[in-house]
């Protein structure tokens, strides 16, 4: 589990995470198997993720947020992947691309719902479910997690997201 | 004239809650549970507003949504409420209400004039006259001044709406609208069967006509059914119950909108004064009862007159007599339970019933409580300036004249029931006219969509609970559920058939009124039938019927009945008009939501925003991106700030942020092939480790846009593009990929945040970079023009390359976006010991006007290649997107508007961006051509621009043309020269 | 609000996508005659009824889709992958 | 026809009101005629009014499927105005606005035509820039026209919202003092009632169902009433323009799509004049003469025919409604629905013959069909008048887009739903 070093919090509920790796992979749709098989086996994760999943790694998460695409999330600085043959697809560091925001459970569901169009009722969004959405019209990616909603979003707008998501906090009172 | 009061004992009112209230300054008192209406008539005040045209004295005759006349305003200031309906407003301690759309009181309202000249006044008048004198429109407009103050009901504040208001996205197996009887059973029902379960009612209170109800249901009294069922709500699991939620709109997918209004009792702690519910529900069942009718009748409009359900709910729901002499006019058996309970309070009944023959029971009914029944007969017409006082009654087939004249206070009437099937046919589904009820049945929908209970045209409350068991039944069952199921009761439900009334044919037609709201009357109905506008929506738009806030909810029917007398057709025949969402209205705020002001749209900020705010940057909004406009020292002027960056950087070095540019990362084994695809000129034959400019078209062959893409390996490209076009490319790129060139290997991905940009030009750039940047060899032949390298900061690696939009020597520096901070910091040092600064998008701009470069203004989504003086770029060795459009005869012709620079004819003149050049004594028309960019040149000492002529360089070089600009007054004589002002042969960017 | 069951991501709203316009284009190669281009960049069959078109989801996965929707009812008959290399990796799809 | 006046309302007010005749009549539609209109919208009945005032060709139907005006005509925004930047679109615009001047007394039928001025806001320096050169081409074809800094802005609008955090912000605009506003519904019946009393017959509930050829020309129509022959048969049909051309073997360059507009409760005068906003997508605003804010935005973005629009779309104008006039918040919106607009390649009209002999077009007005009822009606009765375009038509051909002289004001090419 990532130590409190890492949380800086700034309301109660809703906190910004630093100091992870984001690393995608692309596959070419016949060698996407092969690829995803190598790469979930080198960070620990028990299986490919299906779309919509998130499969647990060591120290990170492995999240399926295309057909041919996986991104890894890697908490601490990991090994690094198995490089991969361009003929079977490509790689690309994310890592400064994106800012992660963690908001509490059950708030982070009441939160997000002013924001967006997902069905986020338990059977619907259960813990592991991955969702591609837009909140406040910034494309983000969001999964659920044992106690918090974790937010993937493009690190231009993360001051923008927040100021929303702390005013909505204001807002419900 | 006070009439109504608060009976003893009785009603759904909390007698020890003492609300303080007021109406026009009159301090009042009522208690929690009334609504303003109710506390209003308990305080013996009916006469509350004027009416629309004619300011006739209007009062209370509701007492829910289907109120007409009781608009009033509350409150004042920046929270004030105009045209709020006193019947759906919930009295709260502090509430203050005003009368409005009267001057200079409601007494006293000198607009009552306009009763005189009502002959003159009929429907569409005001498209007969007001056209002269003389031919222009300016006349109108005179009119139009006071038609305007004449016309509108409340008054808006000007002040911003400082209330905040919330949205709530949600979703739920079946969505009820509706909590009577029907809606109750249906969401019990829904509910046992394992359903997630939605139930919306408008009202404070659920139970619908239950509230109001001294009857039984299902052989229980029914405030004692309505209490055990409101019991089980609270305890059921799987059923959120809103309350004061009104549904205004059905949408595609079975996607309901409901607003929500805060409980007054609450207003200090809940901060939102609305919320905005999107509901999307697998199956919506509406159940939101039906609407009474009035009857029409000369001076039907007098205060005092009532619908005889709303006398009930006020009687039974708010323990209000409304008056003591009570004349109730009925065509139907719903108003005799009222009569029973009027009389059963005391008061003096007179029931007119239309019909001749009434069943057996409700004969027993009449005469048990002492109720004066009068069969056969019909209202005729009304008594009294500010409240009734007697009515005339007659036969009810209209022959025949007055019969006798009664003296009463309250004139309660029914002209039958109207289902509330507002929202199914929102979705397009028309009703069909049932004769024997008169009343419009909704259609079926081809969508999840059901009408229960008495908005499915049920008036018994058994049958109303047993329909909505059965179709929740039915809904349960089409989601894969088990629910007993039940025959659906068939609609109607009265003992003895209702019996319409026929005008009679000596009634002064001018004194009916069918749109009370808009003071549409009988006569103007008639007027619009005889002059051709008979459809159902020409009527509506030349009389105004059903146009006012209430969007005709009591008024439709009686004047389809109407005219279908007029017009000899059945109303079935003549048909309805389309209602449209919302059901009811619905505050603009509450839509918008958080969506409003600073937070309308996001705002993008580029990772150096608070290192460049460190460094004095004033901020510009450029639509997505915040941006660093300029860096003024010592209190300068946008103009002085930018001149000087523009003179420090040619003079020695400047830096700026550059990280809005869009970045693409382009890989794959295609990646080449796809770029030669794309851009005009070729990407293939480029070795890795330089960059190459790129120009990008549309399909029609008109230029897309512009920027570099650095190849940095045999299969990955670094593609920039401009700032403002880079979501557009993305997807453009991505459509190309997917759709059309499936075959390609390529994996595309935006990567315009994942890297801090920094731009370094200038003489001093080389030793700039070289002073802070290690692992690299700066000298011009290891890093060469348009060269790619990387490099390393503070251990950190960075990409080059050698690319200037300035015509200076410069660089462009990439870094991992959150270690550009410290980068910046190092540059800006070092750029200041080298008698250098920072510079904003101003001084980019004009820098990149004395290079002639292309910039926004002059991709302007109409230009050819051919245009911006880009033609050669175009590869003839393979075809790209949009090569075959742009050979198209008028792309190619040579008269087109091209690229030119402009030069001031005296030195010290300027010019402006948007102004139009011309032959000189050329004064109207579209001109040669237009201005598009301008700054001023501290190194050339004068204004330069860039603009498009007709013909460009070849018909105009060193010819003199005007630029005029008579809309900022002013017009100066250019000269026409190449574009490239500085440095043409491009030493400074070699060196 | 037309809700569209992305292959990827499930149903969504269609505020969530961008509209690509009639899919029975066959857009011409890059070279093809002047004709083919005009037939193809301009004309539209624009029916009232059955509409085969395009939808990007742009805020999710970003997948271009094919969409069959009826242009009067709005009713959505079949939303499929526009490219149909990428079918098999879809089928354990989330919702 | 008897004139409307004050006058003559007092005298029929005298008698009751009980003599207005019908204001133009109903009747069967006649075995033929010379020239048939598809459509009675207000562009269908300009036409036939203009064929028959201007051009002396009275023999003409105005084919209507359901009652006058029940298309586009009665479902706009009801703003008019001749700020158009590019040759072709401001002389054609400019043309109608001046026909608007004295509608009113050349139909004898109030239009309501209110020159109250139209604001552009411009929320940028560039934007400045751009207001400036689209005045400068409006001054020099004698179109008055003012740019606005926000000082100016503030005095003419003080309640909109000037703030620098506005997420907008206002640096002025462009004010054309002669544009405004008119009563949508008053210019089809006052067309309706005036080509009327000129001869045209103005057929209602009479659907066209197909086209009659007789060696490949058009010679008429098939309808829901019995077939209707004609030498010359113009289509007006804005949204449904496809469905015609298709019953004449004809595919074009039109999209339909959805326009949404958008009616407050009635309240006391609380905007004086036009409001258009000048930042990304498309937002205005204006009060009618009854009391109602009526405003509206972009289009729902998809093919449709459906005349009901989405959530998606309320919300944002609402929300750009707030952003820009934040007193709107409590102003409650009363009434919302569609029209069906066609949206060609390039955001311009198209007023031309057909590859198909006998068969003429009127079509593709997308936002602008309103403000263009008049000039439209004036140079399609030219074209059937004259087999050939006026001069002011002429730019506005169907062939454009073979030649690449598209007329594209908003520059974003062959995509309709961005125009």
């Amino acid at each position: 589990m990532p130590d409190a070093a890492q949380l800086s919090t700034a309301t109660p509920s809703i906190s910004e995470r630093t100091g992870w790796t984001l690393t995608q992979i692309h596959a070419w749709p016949e060698s996407f198997a092969q690829a995803a098989g190598s790469v979930a086996a080198a960070c620990g994760a028990s299986s490919i993720p299906a779309p919509g999943q998130a499969a647990e790694a060591t120290d990170g998460v492995l999240l399926r947020v295309h057909p041919q695409r996986l991104w890894l999330l890697q908490y601490v600085k990991a090994g690094a992947l198995p490089d991969l043959p361009v003929d079977q697809g490509v790689m690309l560091d994310l890592s400064q691309s994106r800012c992660l925001l963690r908001i509490a459970m059950p708030a982070a569901i009441d939160l997000i719902a002013g924001f967006c169009g997902l069905d986020l009722r338990a059977p619907a969004f259960p813990v592991g479910a991955v969702r591609l959405t837009s909140l406040h019209r910034i494309p983000v990616t969001l999964w659920r997690e044992a106690s918090h909603v974790a937010i993937l979003a493009p690190r231009s707008f993360s001051q923008s997201l927040r100021e929303a998501l702390e005013e909505a906090l204001r807002h419900r009172g | 004239m006070s009439t109504g009061f608060r009976l003893p004992q009785g009603g759904l009112i909390d007698r020890n809650s003492q609300y303080r209230f007021s109406f026009d300054g009159r301090a009042l008192t009522g208690h929690a549970g009334d609504s303003l209406a109710s506390a209003l008539l308990a305080n013996g005040i009916q006469f509350v507003a004027r009416s629309f045209k004619y300011h006739r004295p209007r009062g209370i005759m509701g007492a829910g949504l289907e109120e007409a006349n009781a608009l009033v305003t509350l409150g004042d200031g920046a929270r004030s409420l105009p045209n709020a309906v006193a019947s759906t407003e919930e009295l709260h301690d502090g509430l203050s209400a005003h009368a409005q759309h009267c001057w200079p009181s409601l007494n006293t309202d000198f607009g009552a004039v306009n009763q005189l000249f009502s002959s003159l006044l009929g429907a569409g008048f005001y498209y007969k006259t007001f056209m002269g004198p003389g031919r222009g429109p300016k006349s109108w407009l005179f009119y139009e001044h006071f038609i305007r103050r004449a016309a509108g009901l409340g008054k808006a504040s000007r002040e911003p709406d400082p209330d905040q208001y919330e949205t709530v996205n949600t979703f739920c197996d079946l969505l009820i609208i509706g909590s009577g009887p029907a809606g109750l059973e249906a969401a019990r029902i829904a509910a046992e069967a394992g359903l997630d379960v939605i139930l919306a009612e408008r009202d404070f209170e659920l139970g619908g006509a239950l509230l109001a109800d001294t009857g039984t249901i299902e052989r229980q009294p029914a405030a004692q059914w309505l209490a055990s069922q409101v019991d089980r709500l609270s305890k059921s699991v799987n059923i959120r119950v809103l309350k004061r939620t009104t549904a205004f709109g059905l949408y595609d997918g079975t996607v309901a909108g409901l607003v929500e209004r805060r409980d007054p009792a609450q207003a200090t702690t809940i901060p939102w004064r609305e919320r905005f519910w999107i509901v999307r529900a697998k199956r919506i069942i509406i159940a939101a009862g039906a609407m009474e009718r009035p009857l029409l009748f000369a001076g039907n409009d007098r205060p005092g007159v009532m619908l005889a359900s709303a006398v009930g709910s006020y009687l039974n729901r708010w323990a209000v007599a409304p008056g003591r002499r009570v004349v109730l006019a009925t065509t139907n058996d719903s108003a005799y339970a009222t009569a029973r309970d009027l009389a059963i309070a005391g008061l003096s009944v007179t029931l007119i019933d239309s019909r001749d023959r009434i069943s057996e029971p409700l004969h027993r009914l009449a005469n048990n409580t002492g109720i004066d029944l009068r069969l056969g007969q019909s209202v005729r017409a009304t008594l009294g300036s500010r409240h009734v006082r007697t009515v005339d009654i007659g036969p009810a087939n209209g022959q025949g004249a007055v019969g006798s004249r009664l003296a009463c206070d309250i004139v309660a009437v029914s002209g039958g029931w109207s289902p509330t099937q507002h929202l199914l046919s929102q979705r397009g589904v028309k009703p069909s006219w049932n004769e024997s009820l008169q009343a419009f049945l909704p259609g079926r929908a081809n969508e999840p969509i059901d009408c229960v209970g008495s908005a499915a045209g049920l008036w018994r409350s058994d049958d109303c609970a047993r329909s909505g068991r059965a179709i929740a039944a039915a809904a349960a069952a089409a989601l894969g559920r088990k629910a007993p199921v039940e025959d659906i009761p068939a609609p109607g439900g009265w003992e003895t058939p209702i019996r319409p009334v026929r005008l009679a044919s000596d009634l002064n037609l001018k004194k009916i009124f069918v749109d009370l709201q808009h003071d549409v009357t009988a006569a103007d109905i008639l007027l619009a039938n005889q002059e051709g506008y008979e459809a159902p929506e020409l009527l509506k738009r030349y009389t105004t019927l059903g146009m006012a806030a209430d969007q005709g909810r009591t008024s439709a029917v009686p004047a389809l009945a109407l005219l279908s007398e007029m017009a000899n057709r059945s109303v079935g025949e003549i048909g309805t008009t389309t209602f449209r969402p919302p059901f009811a209205p619905v505050s603009i705020g509450a839509l918008a939501g958080m969506e409003r002001d600073k937070h309308l749209l996001p705002i993008r900020r580029s990772p150096l925003h608070d290192v460049v705010a460190d460094s004095g940057a004033h901020m510009l909004e450029t639509g997505l991106w915040m941006r660093p406009w300029y860096y003024p020292q010592n209190a300068e002027t946008v103009d002085e700030a930018y001149l000087r960056e523009m003179r420090q950087t040619r003079d020695a070095v400047g830096i700026c942020d550059v990280s809005t540019l869009g970045k693409i990362a382009v890989q794959g084994p295609d990646a080449a092939e796809f770029l030669d695809r794309v851009y005009v000129n070729g990407f293939k034959a480029m070795k890795a480790g330089m960059a190459r400019y790129g120009v990008m078209l549309r399909e029609d062959g008109i230029v897309m846009d512009d920027g570099t893409s650095w190849r940095l390996s045999e299969t990955e490209y670094f593609m920039t593009t401009t700032t403002g076009n880079a979501a557009k490319v993305m997807a453009w790129l991505e459509d190309l990929l997917e759709t059309r060139w499936p075959e390609l290997r390529v994996s595309l991905t935006s990567v315009t945040d994942q890297w801090a940009g920094i731009s370094v030009a200038g003489p001093h750039a080389r030793n700039l970079l070289a002073a802070n940047i290690g692992e690299l060899d700066f000298a011009n032949e290891a890093f060469p023009f348009m060269a790619v390298r990387n490099g390393v900061f503070n251990g950190v690696p960075c990409r080059l390359a050698r690319i200037s939009f300035s015509g200076e020597l410069a660089y462009e520096v990439y870094i991992g976006a959150s270690h550009g901070p410290a980068l910046w910091r190092a540059l800006r040092n070092t750029a200041k010991e080298l008698g250098g600064c920072a510079y904003g998008l101003e001084a980019l701009g004009a820098l990149r006007i004395e290079k002639g470069h292309v910039g926004g203004p002059e991709l302007d989504g109409r230009t050819t290649l051919e245009d911006l003086g880009l033609g050669r770029m175009a590869s003839t060795k393979k075809s790209f997107i949009g090569d075959v459009l742009r050979q198209r005869p008028d792309l190619r012709r040579d008269d087109r508007a091209r690229l030119v620079g402009l030069v001031p004819v005296t030195k010290g003149e300027m010019f402006k961006g948007g102004a139009i050049l011309a032959e000189q004594g050329q004064e109207d028309g579209h001109g040669l051509g237009w201005v598009t960019s301008v700054t001023e040149s501290p190194s050339l000492g004068h204004w330069i621009g860039l603009g498009f002529i007709q013909g460009g360089l070849d018909k105009w070089q060193g010819k003199t043309v005007l630029a005029a600009d008579p809309i900022r007054g002013r017009s100066t004589l250019v000269k026409i020269v190449a574009p490239h002002f500085l440095d043409p042969e491009g030493t400074r960017l070699h060196a | 609000m037309l809700r569209i069951k992305c292959p990827f991501c499930g149903e969504r709203d269609h505020s969530e996508f961008s509209y690509g316009g009639d899919a029975n284009i066959t857009y011409p190669d890059l070279a093809a005659p002047m004709e083919a281009w005009i037939e193809a960049v301009y004309r539209r069959a624009n029916p009232k009824g059955p509409h085969r078109e395009r939808w990007q989801h742009i805020d999710g996965c970003r997948l271009w889709l094919i969409v069959e929707r009826d242009t009067l009812t709005h009713e959505i008959a079949s939303v499929t992958l526009a490219k149909a290399a990428l079918a098999p990796l879809v089928d354990g799809q989330s919702s | 026809m008897p004139r409307y006046s004050a006058l003559s309302l007092i005298n029929h007010a005298i008698t009751g009101n009980r003599d207005w005749p019908r204001a133009w009549p109903n009747p069967d539609p006649k075995p033929s005629y010379d020239v048939i209109v598809v459509g009675g919208g207000g562009h269908g009945l300009a036409t036939a009014y203009y064929l028959a005032r201007e051009f002396g060709i009275r023999n003409v139907a105005v084919l209507e499927k359901g009652y006058i005006g029940s298309g586009n005509a009665g479902r706009n925004t009801t703003i008019v105005r001749s700020n158009y930047m590019l040759p072709g679109a401001t002389e054609f615009y400019d043309f109608s606005l001046q026909l608007w001047n004295s509608l009113s007394h050349e139909l004898n039928y109030n239009v309501m035509f209110s020159p109250r001025g139209q604001i552009l806001l411009a929320h940028s320096p560039d934007a400045l820039d751009g207001a400036a050169r689209r005045g400068n081409i409006m001054r020099r074809h004698g179109i008055a026209a003012r740019l606005l800094n926000r000082q100016d802005m503030q005095d003419l609008v003080p309640h909109l919202d000037y703030r620098p955090t506005a997420r907008f912000p206002i640096w002025g605009g462009l004010m054309q003092p002669t544009a405004g506003t008119a009563r949508h519904d008053a210019v089809v019946w006052g067309y309706a009632r005036a080509a009327a009393a000129l001869g045209v017959d103005i057929i209602q509930n009479c659907e066209v169902t197909g086209f009659l050829r007789e060696g490949g020309r058009i010679v008429g129509v098939e309808t829901g009433r019995g077939q209707i022959r004609a030498g010359k048969t113009g289509i007006a049909v804005a949204g449904h323009t496809s469905r015609l051309g298709e019953m004449a073997g004809l595919s074009l360059p039109i999209e339909s799509h959805l326009l949404q507009a958008f009616v407050s409760e009635p309240i006391k005068p609380l905007l004086d004049y036009v409001i258009g906003f000048g930042g990304h997508g498309h937002f205005y605003i204006s009060q009618s003469d009854k009391g109602g804010m009526v405003f509206g935005g972009d289009l729902d973005m998809y093919n449709s025919y459906a005349q009901r629009g989405n959530l998606p779309v309320v919300r944002d104008v609402a929300a750009l409604g707030v952003s820009l006039m934040p007193c709107l918040g409590r102003v409650r919106l009363l009434r919302h629905w569609a029209g069906v607009m066609d949206m060609t390649m390039d955001g311009s009209h198209i007023i031309d013959r057909t590859p198909v002999d006998g068969l003429y077009l009127n079509a593709g007005w997308c936002y602008g069909g309103f403000k263009a009822t008049p000039a439209s009606g004036w140079c399609f009765a030219h074209l059937l008048a004259r087999d050939e375009p006026d001069k002011l038509a002429a730019p506005f051909s169907l062939d454009r887009f073979r030649r690449g002289a598209m007329i594209d004001e908003a520059g974003v090419g062959p995509i309709p739903k961005l125009h």
